[in-house]
């Protein structure tokens, strides 16, 4: 076979869906005592974002942490106006160890935006979010993005004690219609969650259910919205490694029309239809 | 202005850049342009379809990282109708990792997959011969010269055949695919490894074990590579561990042709790109103009072949 | 108080921390009290005096090393008149690594350094077996076998077999050995690998390859210590890669009775001693009161066997 | 066998002889283009020190360098009064480059003193050094030492040009007759030195000879040192892994009583014999 030259016409060149650049920290400051917000300076390119969509960062190596891997963190706010993309992450091993340690004007090489969002069909006009603990940063989009849209929220946000209760000034200046719930004032239970959602959608209050992370919410809102027909989505985790789809390592079972599919949470997910997520 | 142009038996890279299987996709066009690559390399595909492993299926180590994906596959049928359209819109030959845990699913997937628009078809022998004990093919050359026989006579396509690092006959296992009438050599896959959580007790990856990849296999791989471009005629096609321009130039003067790039490109999704161009400024600023002109230079006159061999193990 | 110590057939260490074969001599006694340790491990010895292999003996890659020492020694006179005088000064347990490139040489060193002052011999068949084709003993079933039971006949002092990770018989050469009467398995020596300098183009080991060691090794050196512990019953030491407590426990979990630390001493030669405490300290952490709580307490049932087998190479 | 009981009484404890220890940067100033001066502030412990000996580096590591092994550095200056160790460093590759990038505060660790430094026996009333490059560093702390035994010294220092010269100041400090030799100037060639150094001598200026690293310095004074019966030492480099003597990694040839024999630089060395060191 013959040298195949390089041709900038044929070929479908980078579709320019995703970006590996470098930003700068404007700041990485302490929300409480486990979760730390990280604000970068970003470009234009990378903010074109969905809610519910993720970045996968690649975290600073030192003598005390060398993470290898990328580390996938959701959106908790992109601002193209401003220049600037938002994470809430919480401090567990050696990756987000290392993200703690940036100073203001590090860089950070960051991978995305990734994956597909949450989706807000034209006829949800009520929604319904119920986030807890670091799952606040992934719903936090969707606030703005119902307030954009002029839909009316209601955000439940579930915490261990008031004081790590976050955002909650977020999603009020959002125009949601903020409940909180936790652990210590025993309010937090699946029961009195329930309760709760059961009330508003007897109100006509909910077209749709959001949330993301725990299997104890997915089994909640899957019982809440089977019982009332009320459509949702969650968005899932997974270890990762390429985050854009090529290493099926992220992958999830689902149930969809009456079979088993393993679908990739990097790239069909985050984001999944709620009742074919399936708990683990 | 430099040549990077590499030839690997009849076919002409344009640069001696590619991805490694199973660590790209169609996907990667979504950051980066994919007509820039020497070769696309896919994911092996099996003809049945499969479901792969349980997760978590990859952890990280000390600057590397574990795998046990296993080969979910679609289905030869559906790669034929959907993957390799997908590649066609591109000027690049296109390189078809496959593979099967016995000899006759073998032959019946690479007959199958030798139609138009494939240009080479990479024999992923790294895998469990379960008609023997499950070792993997490329484990031992009985097996390796075997399947690569087979394989050779249902084929027109070249055939490279992907070694593993899990042998202790590195050079006999070359031979013998070379022997079987292989086209080139892929060294090399990943290595097995394992790692367990200390708070679960629990192993890292759902299937207990799996394949060492990244920076800590390079010195492996790249031994590997150089023993066998000293063993055999056919091309050498380096991977393991390549991240930076220095790691392709050090296949390039160990003997390999060309290099396939893998867990990079998770860290860095430009990387081949990257490599690509620093390849060319290294050249230019080494003052080489063709590519070629590095292959197989190592200087290794000075340790005696005896030597190499009594003392190799400390 | 926890209870740190670990038994090696009848011999009991204070600790399950010793030091690995060619990391270690007596000059650490400038920089950590030598007494601490689980027992202490001499650099391997021949029979006659040898000169080693050419410099640069070592070089470094991404986060590890790789080395080609060779097996310098002074000879076996030398050492049974001032090394093990030294180490009798400790009431610490005294491992005379041994090696020779035949099986006759093997028995005779053997036999010789079972002196007074001796507890164990380990003996490191990693080493070329030049009567063959040259690979090292432990790289088959065959000769680890024959080597290990001239050596048993020959010696009435416990033996510790080395294993090499350049083989793909794992768990067919630990139990030739043990079938052979070894007292214990140390899982692993280096891997062979190599690096060439893109500038010089000249390979960065004097002798051409060398052994990789450090942390790049602990995922492949910790699987063949899992491999190894399931197929034998005799003890295993794990080696390879280790330089936290998190490394000492996985191994613990993974099967090992005892580990042995290398590499990690170059880099911090208080390493050694920061384990031992730092072992006591994570036991106590998890309320666990004697270290062989640990020891193979690995959750690997989720794991079918068949499913392992079949698609542990990715 | 039983257990045997850990006996603080039995068993020699650590000698003492060279310490693990952390450092912390006073500063890290480039002195010309190619070299940088490295003062640490470090504890008493490792400031027993001997002209000629060396410490081992564990160079940071950062997402830009990751250098593996520690490097090892002669000292420059120990000055216990002050608390203070001194290193002067060429940047080259990955270990010393991640030395530049060290700032005023941060901590380092250094093992050491490590070696066998140089002897200045009773009798040498009259030293002479011949530094070049980096060299100057090495030899240094020997000016110091002969200034504290009141001996006479002349220092030559070499260089590429008149402006990479470094450490003139601190040897005529030390009360030394230096000579400057040049690239640029044409006055560092080898005959040129060797004539110098043979005027010295017929003088009655030489009782002996220092030098440190290059083959064509060892060369020069083996000649000259063999010519008058003048004794020497030159320190010497070679790769090293553990640098206190385990590895057996860093063996250089030397002549000895007729025969040939292998010794260690870190153990045995830096400082040897200048006429039983082979070239290379
Ligand atoms: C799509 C997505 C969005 C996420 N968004 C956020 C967020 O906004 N804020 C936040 O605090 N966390 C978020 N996480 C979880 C976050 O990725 C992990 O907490 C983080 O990777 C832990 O890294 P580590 O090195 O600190 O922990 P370690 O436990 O040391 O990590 C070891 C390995 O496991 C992986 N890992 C560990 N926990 C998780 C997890 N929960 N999900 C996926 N991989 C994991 C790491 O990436 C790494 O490869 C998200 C995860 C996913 C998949
Ligand atoms: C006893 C001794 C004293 C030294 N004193 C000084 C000094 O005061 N100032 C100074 O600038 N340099 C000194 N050197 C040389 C210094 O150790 C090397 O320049 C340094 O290790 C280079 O490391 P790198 O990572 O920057 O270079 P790289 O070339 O990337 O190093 C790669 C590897 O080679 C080793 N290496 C490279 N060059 C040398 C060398 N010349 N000697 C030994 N190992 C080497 C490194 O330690 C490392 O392991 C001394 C060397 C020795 C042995
Ligand atoms: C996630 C992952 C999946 C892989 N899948 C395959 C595969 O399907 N077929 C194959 O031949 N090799 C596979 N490999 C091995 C790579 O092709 C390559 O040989 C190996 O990763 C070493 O190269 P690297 O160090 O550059 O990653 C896979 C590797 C990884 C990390
Ligand atoms: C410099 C060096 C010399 C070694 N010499 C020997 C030796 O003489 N005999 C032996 O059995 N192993 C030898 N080894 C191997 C070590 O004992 C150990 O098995 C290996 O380094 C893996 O452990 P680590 O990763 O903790 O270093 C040597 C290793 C190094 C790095
Ligand atoms: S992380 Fe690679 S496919 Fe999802
Ligand atoms: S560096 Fe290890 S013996 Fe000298």
């Amino acid at each position: 076979m013959e040298l195949k030259q390089r041709n900038a016409e044929a070929g479908t060149s980078a579709n320019g869906r995703a970006f590996e650049a470098e930003t700068r920290v404007k700041s990485n400051r302490e929300v409480n005592g486990e979760y730390r917000q990280l604000i970068l300076d970003a470009p234009q390119k990378i903010l074109d974002c969905q809610p519910g969509q993720f970045f996968h960062l690649l975290c600073p190596v030192t003598s005390k942490h060398q993470p290898y891997l990328r580390r996938p963190m959701s959106i908790y706010g992109y601002f193209p106006e401003k220049g600037e993309l938002h994470f809430l992450y919480k401090v567990t091993g050696e990756g987000t160890q290392a993200l703690a340690e940036l100073n203001e004007g590090d860089t950070l090489n960051v991978l995305g935006p990734l994956g597909v969002g949450y989706t807000i069909r034209d006829d949800w006009n009520n929604i319904l979010l119920l986030a807890r603990g670091v799952g606040l940063a992934t719903l936090a989009p969707l606030a703005h993005e119902a307030r954009r849209l002029g839909r009316k929220l209601t955000a439940i946000c579930s915490a261990r004690n008031p004081d790590v209760l976050m955002s909650i000034d977020l999603f009020t200046e959002m125009g949601a219609e903020v409940i909180t719930v936790t652990d210590t004032e025993g309010t937090s239970d699946l029961e009195n969650v329930a309760s709760i959602i059961r009330t508003k959608i007897a109100n006509g209050e909910v077209d749709a259910l959001y949330t993301c992370g725990s299997n104890r919410m997915l089994k909640l809102l899957q019982d809440v919205g089977a019982e009332y027909g009320i459509p949702g989505e969650i968005a899932l985790e997974q270890q990762m490694a390429c985050g854009v789809g090529m290493c099926q390592c992220c992958v999830r079972s689902f149930r969809r029309s009456g079979k088993i599919t393993h679908e990739r949470v990097c790239r069909e997910g985050p984001v999944f239809d709620i009742q074919e997520a399936m708990g683990w | 202005m430099v040549n990077l142009t590499t030839k690997i038996g009849a076919l002409t890279l344009r640069n001696p850049i590619m991805p490694a299987s199973g660590t790209f996709s169609e996907d990667l066009a979504d950051v980066i342009d994919l007509s820039v690559l020497g070769a696309h390399v896919t994911k092996t595909v099996t003809r049945e379809k499969r479901g792969g492993n349980p997760t978590p299926r990859v952890c990280e180590v000390r600057g590397s990282m574990l795998n046990s994906i296993g080969i979910p596959s679609k289905g030869i049928d559906h790669f034929i109708q959907n993957v390799i359209p997908f590649y066609k819109a591109y000027d690049v030959p296109l390189i078809v990792s496959i593979s099967a845990h016995n000899i006759d699913d073998f032959a019946r997937i690479c007959e199958e997959i030798s139609v138009p628009g494939v240009d080479v078809i990479e024999v992923n022998i790294s895998c469990p011969n379960i008609e023997e004990d499950g070792k993997a093919f490329a484990m031992r050359p009985s097996s390796t010269h075997k399947v690569m026989t087979k394989l050779r006579a249902v084929s027109d396509l070249p055939l490279w055949a992907k070694l593993t690092p899990n042998t202790g006959e590195t050079t006999e296992v070359a031979q013998a695919a070379q022997d079987a009438g292989a086209d080139a050599l892929v060294v090399s896959n990943t290595l097995l490894s394992m790692a367990i959580d200390i708070h679960s007790r629990k192993p890292k990856l759902g299937n207990l074990m799996g394949g060492l990849s990244g920076p800590s296999l390079k010195p492996i791989a790249l031994r590997m590579a150089y023993q066998c471009a000293k063993a055999v005629d056919i091309p050498v096609i380096g991977c393991g561990g390549i991240s930076t321009v220095e790691d392709v130039v050090e296949y390039l003067i160990a003997g390999a042709t060309a290099v396939q790039v893998g867990t990079a490109t998770f860290i860095n999704p430009t990387t081949m790109v990257t490599l690509i161009s620093n390849l060319e400024r290294f050249l230019e600023s080494q003052n080489i103009s063709n590519v070629r002109e590095l292959i197989g230079t190592v200087r290794d006159n000075d340790a005696a072949d005896s030597v190499v061999f009594m003392e190799a193990a400390p």
